[in-house]
């Protein structure tokens, strides 16, 4: 019932517009770090690039969380808890691709140990090459999913 | 006046002088023994409480495959003399065991468990040798031996990548 | 009384990529076991398929989180140990210059991860903010932010730029008045120091005993450090100080980095003055003759060894790393034991173990 | 017997219940209360917080609107293993306990007699107390249905602060009734007319202030919700709507604690008129000066976050019992015997 109510109240475009609002600008992110792409992850939610700005806040519960960045290479043993994690979030929830290890492989093409690209376990929404990434880059990446955040649901 | 390195070589030499396959220094500060496997553990204990080696530094495999045997290698610092021991002893690569050195040096503990990961050395009275670094349903071979290859090729193609992403 | 089993990680603020694996009665935490490996990429394995400048990238994201050059230059000491190559003489005070400055960024990302651990999260902020002065001067350097590979075979990659000397000195007169206001903020804050001191005291026969590196064991108050006691690149030439702590407690491992920052000061005001003109780089053969070697290099966590099997021919035969968070990582369980749960991220932080740098 | 409003009465209770301090004002409060916190602190860790989110440019004031929006989206869900019903009710009951007490504080006088509050009782003190004693329940209940390792950890975490902080409230409390002879919060303030409290008894502002930062669970007392130690404490698991509620309650019982303090030692309304408010109401005044002290208080309180590092819980134990609770006697001791002087002097009662 409650639910129905909310799916007819989101076809009125201009709700489906704030409630996208909402979504854009407040992303928080979950503290997980898979590769060596964490300080960088660090530094862009800290004093100099402060991610904070756009609404972007790391938060120590997934459970509330609605981004996770991928912060570089994932391997075998990571993989199960990143899906785990994943999997722990509510919807809706976004995932960042960061470098060139979480995207391909990149320098551990050949490793018996690397997942060889994150979009093999997790459906990725923007991907930021780089190795690392510059802060800037990252926060390029997060402007993008707002905007693709802000396109949810509506007609071109 | 000796030097420490040549001490070291010397006295090792003098007290056990069946065991010692060689002993030499390499250059200042490093000293490399090998010793035969059976009596690695005296020759531990010797060092560190003769000689003083009380820090361990590294504990190393190397894969001969051309000999078919493995070299274990414990690299051990001592903090007053500074010098650095290569204590290297060769065992089969058909059955590698070997005696565990950590009640010598107990920081070897992780050491000696990566070396039996990745070489597949057995340390004798180590009391916990699981997977450590490798994934936990880790099936192949020991990685680190020279028979377990790597793809030359990436792993899977970017073509085939995309075909089964359903793009085009 | 009834024992928990609380698995701490990956997924955890504090931890990083590690898993702890905790015994809890209550509060208290009875035991620790660290299940590590989810940072594990095969280096060691990859770096036989590689030649050996191929490797310098692939041996950097060791410890590319912070300190890259550091992790480098144990790797080409041992590559040029073995080729019996004399490095130019303006290269080493480059390396130099690039490995004290990221020792300074490593030991600063090291506080903020401290005061993180205690709930601070201003001192997280401000350090941060400082490592990124310290960033932007590796970056006039060498190019990049936090992945350099600027040391190569034979020399370094990049001379200087032009008034990098003088921007150099200025942040660094600037990072040494803000020292202080660090030891305001963290560690003369009383708060600060009733969680810190009397949290993870080792020994120093414990600490030489577990195989401890590096600060660490600096703090429980051994004199042991690569620079002094085989000096490697230029390090002879300069004039400075080893600082040890007293109790060897959390506290301890934390002041300690900061004298080390104040000695990196140091190091580069006299580096940067000395610095003789000449060539960057020699020219380096691709193959490295047949041998064995064992260096050692004191990178921003402790004692960085390398030992390499070279066979003659283009690859390394066998490249073993012997990473110093590697070394450290023994004294976690050792530590915690019997401890309340509110001290295990003050531990674990304390020792200052990158997990990149464990797994390899 | 329900008495029988007139129209004036009924509006005035609309506006009571309704605006201030009743529903709207507490959700204000919380709103402002986190775009200014995270503002701050921020500015404090040399960053600049919320910037580009709402209208109004560069301020980042819409950001609590952005999060309350994104959170009511969210997916909500409950833990297999959870104890459904406590779990779902706990938000819920700790938002409703939260905002009930700002219902027994005075927030001004009314011209014609009485405050401008929402349910007038000689015994509000008492029942405020009640009011706070029942939170750490709710943590507790919550904590313990999530049925999660960390939820029950932050659970009992909450349940051993209960022990630091509840003790020091009441016997501070003690030396304000002695000292005004009353537990009705309206006379409590309108003995202060002429002296605040807390320069009577500083020692006890600080004992009570220490006490309800541990209660609030602010840093350094946060011992119950440490991220680094157990992720989130007692509301880990709660995701979407529930997490929303469980955060606005926090904020909730931040606008109690600071009008409560505010009532007890800073005289309330009391404050020079200001002209231009006093033209269109004399409450408004009044209600002026309240939330100015309110605001300073909660500007110290939040403060906390940016200078202090967490405690460990026995630190705090330590704290609570060898330090505020013999400071809380000293004041009792030191009002008992100055009291005679100073209850000539206070006004009202």
């Amino acid at each position: 019932m409650l639910e129905k109510i909310g799916k007819s109240l989101m076809n009125i475009k201009l709700l489906r517009k704030i409630f996208n609002w909402g979504r854009a600008w407040s992303l928080w992110s979950v503290h997980l770090e898979t590769g060596c792409c964490g300080p960088e992850d660090m530094a862009r939610a800290c004093a100099r690039f402060d991610t904070e700005r756009f609404g972007t806040l790391p938060f120590p519960t997934l459970r509330e969380c609605d981004l996770i960045f991928v912060t570089g290479f994932v391997t075998k043993k990571m993989a199960k808890r990143l899906k785990l994690a994943y999997e722990q979030m509510p919807e809706p929830k976004y995932v960042i691709a960061i470098g060139h290890c979480s995207i391909s492989g990149g320098l551990w093409w050949d490793s018996y140990s690397v997942v060889q690209g994150v979009d093999e376990i997790l459906p990725v929404d923007v991907y930021v090459p780089g190795c690392p990434p510059r802060p800037e880059a990252w926060i390029q990446g997060i402007r993008m999913l707002q905007e693709k955040i802000a396109k949810e649901g509506l007609k071109k | 006046m000796t030097s420490m390195e040549e001490k070291v070589v010397e006295s090792i030499k003098t007290r056990f002088p069946e065991d010692i396959i060689e002993a030499k220094v390499q250059r200042k500060n490093r000293v490399s023994i090998s010793v035969r496997s059976d009596k690695i553990y005296d020759v531990g204990l010797f060092l560190r409480d003769e000689l003083g080696f009380n820090h361990i530094t590294s504990v190393s495999g190397v894969d001969y495959i051309d000999t078919k045997e493995f070299e274990v290698i414990y690299n051990v610092w001592a903090i007053d003399g500074k010098v650095l021991v290569s204590l290297r002893t060769k065992i089969p690569r058909d059955n590698p065991t070997l005696k565990s050195l950590i009640k010598v040096w107990e920081g070897a503990f992780y050491h000696e468990r990566e070396t039996w990961e990745m070489f597949g050395i057995k340390f004798e009275g180590h009391p916990n040798l699981s997977l450590l670094l490798l994934p936990e349903d880790w099936d192949g071979p020991p990685p680190l031996r020279k028979d377990f290859l790597l793809p030359d090729t990436p792993q899977e193609k970017l073509e085939e990548k995309i075909k089964r992403a359903g793009g085009q | 009384m009834s024992i928990m089993k609380l698995s701490m990680g990956p997924q955890h603020p504090i931890t990083g990529h590690f898993r702890f694996i905790l015994d809890v009665d209550g509060d208290l935490v009875l035991k620790l076991e660290p299940d590590i490996g989810y940072t594990h990429r095969g280096i060691e394995k990859l770096a036989e398929k590689r030649t050996y400048l191929q490797n310098l990238p692939l041996i950097e994201r060791v410890n590319s989180y912070c300190d890259s050059v550091g992790t480098m230059l144990g790797y080409l000491e041992a590559i040029e140990e073995l080729m019996g190559l004399e490095v130019p003489e303006r290269a080493k005070y480059l390396r130099v210059i690039a490995a004290e400055l990221n020792r300074i960024a490593s030991h600063l990302y090291a506080a903020c991860l401290f005061s993180v651990a205690t709930g601070l999260e201003t001192m997280l902020m401000w350090p941060i903010n400082d490592r990124e002065l310290i960033l932007d001067l590796l970056e006039k350097l060498t190019g990049q932010r936090i992945t350099y590979t600027y040391p190569t075979i034979g020399g370094v990659r990049f001379d200087m730029s032009e008034g990098f000397k003088e921007e150099a000195l200025k942040r660094l007169d600037y990072l040494e008045k803000r020292t202080e206001d660090y030891y305001k903020m963290l560690l003369w804050n009383h708060t600060f120091q009733i969680r810190a001191k009397n949290v993870g005291i080792l020994k120093p026969s414990d600490a030489i005993r577990l195989g401890i590196v590096g600060p660490n064991l600096r703090a429980s108050g051994v004199k042991a450090d690569v620079r002094k006691d085989e000096p490697y690149e230029v390090y002879d030439r300069f004039d400075f100080s080893i600082p040890t702590g007293k109790n060897g407690d959390s506290y301890d491992r934390l002041e300690v980095r900061f004298k080390e920052v104040e000695q990196s000061i140091n190091i580069l005001r006299q580096a940067i003055k000395d610095i003789p003109k000449g060539p960057i780089k020699k020219w380096a053969p691709p193959i490295v003759p047949k041998g064995e070697v064992y260096t050692r290099v004191e990178a921003a966590r402790g004692e960085f060894g390398y030992y390499i099997v070279a066979d003659g021919t283009m690859k390394p035969y066998r490249l073993k790393m012997s990473p110093p968070s590697f070394r450290n990582l023994i004294a976690l369980p050792y530590l915690c034991r019997n401890v309340p749960l509110a001290d295990v991220p003050v531990i674990y932080i304390s020792l200052d173990l990158i997990p990149m740098d464990v797994d390899r | 017997m329900i008495p029988i409003l007139s129209f004036s009465e009924i509006i005035e209770l609309i506006l009571k219940v309704l605006i201030f301090p009743g529903l709207a004002f507490p959700l204000l409060f919380a709103m402002i209360v986190i775009w200014f916190e995270r503002k701050f602190l921020a500015r404090i860790m040399l960053r600049i917080g919320p910037l580009h989110v709402g209208p109004l440019n560069r301020t980042g004031l819409f950001q609590p609107i952005a999060d309350f929006l994104k959170l009511i989206q969210k997916e909500i869900i409950v833990p297999d293993n959870a104890y459904k019903i406590l779990y779902n009710a706990a938000p819920i009951i700790a938002s409703i306990v939260a905002s009930m007490s700002v219902a027994f504080i005075p927030y001004a006088p009314k011209p014609d007699g009485g405050y401008w509050m929402i349910y007038y009782t000689p015994w509000s003190l008492l029942v405020i107390l009640a009011i706070f004693t029942a939170r750490p329940f709710i943590m507790v209940g919550a904590g313990w249905a999530s049925n999660s390792k960390y939820c029950t950890l932050g659970a009992i975490r909450a349940a051993l602060q209960l022990l630091a902080y509840e003790v020091p409230i009441a016997l501070s409390l003690v030396s304000i009734v002695i000292m005004s002879r009353t537990f009705d919060l309206a006379k409590i303030v309108e003995a202060q007319s002429s002296i605040w409290f807390i320069i009577l008894q500083p020692i006890g502002f600080i004992v009570i202030l220490i006490a309800m930062m541990a209660e609030l669970s602010r840093r350094p007392f946060d011992i119950p919700l440490a991220e680094q130690e157990v992720v989130f404490g007692w509301p880990t698991e709660y995701t979407g709507t529930q997490f929303a509620l469980v955060m606005v309650s926090e904020y909730f019982d931040l606008c109690a604690v600071t009008s409560l303090i505010t009532v007890l030692f800073l005289g309330g309304w009391s404050g020079p008129a200001i002209p231009i408010l006093n033209d269109v109401s004399p409450i408004l005044s009044g209600v002026f000066w309240f939330l100015l002290k309110m605001a300073i208080l909660t500007v110290i309180i939040i403060m906390g976050r940016g200078i202090y590092p967490r405690l460990r819980i026995d630190q705090l134990l330590d704290a609570g019992w060898t330090l505020l609770i013999p400071l809380a006697i000293i004041q009792i001791i030191i009002t008992l015997f100055t009291a005679q002087w100073w209850i000539p002097l206070l006004g009202g009662v």
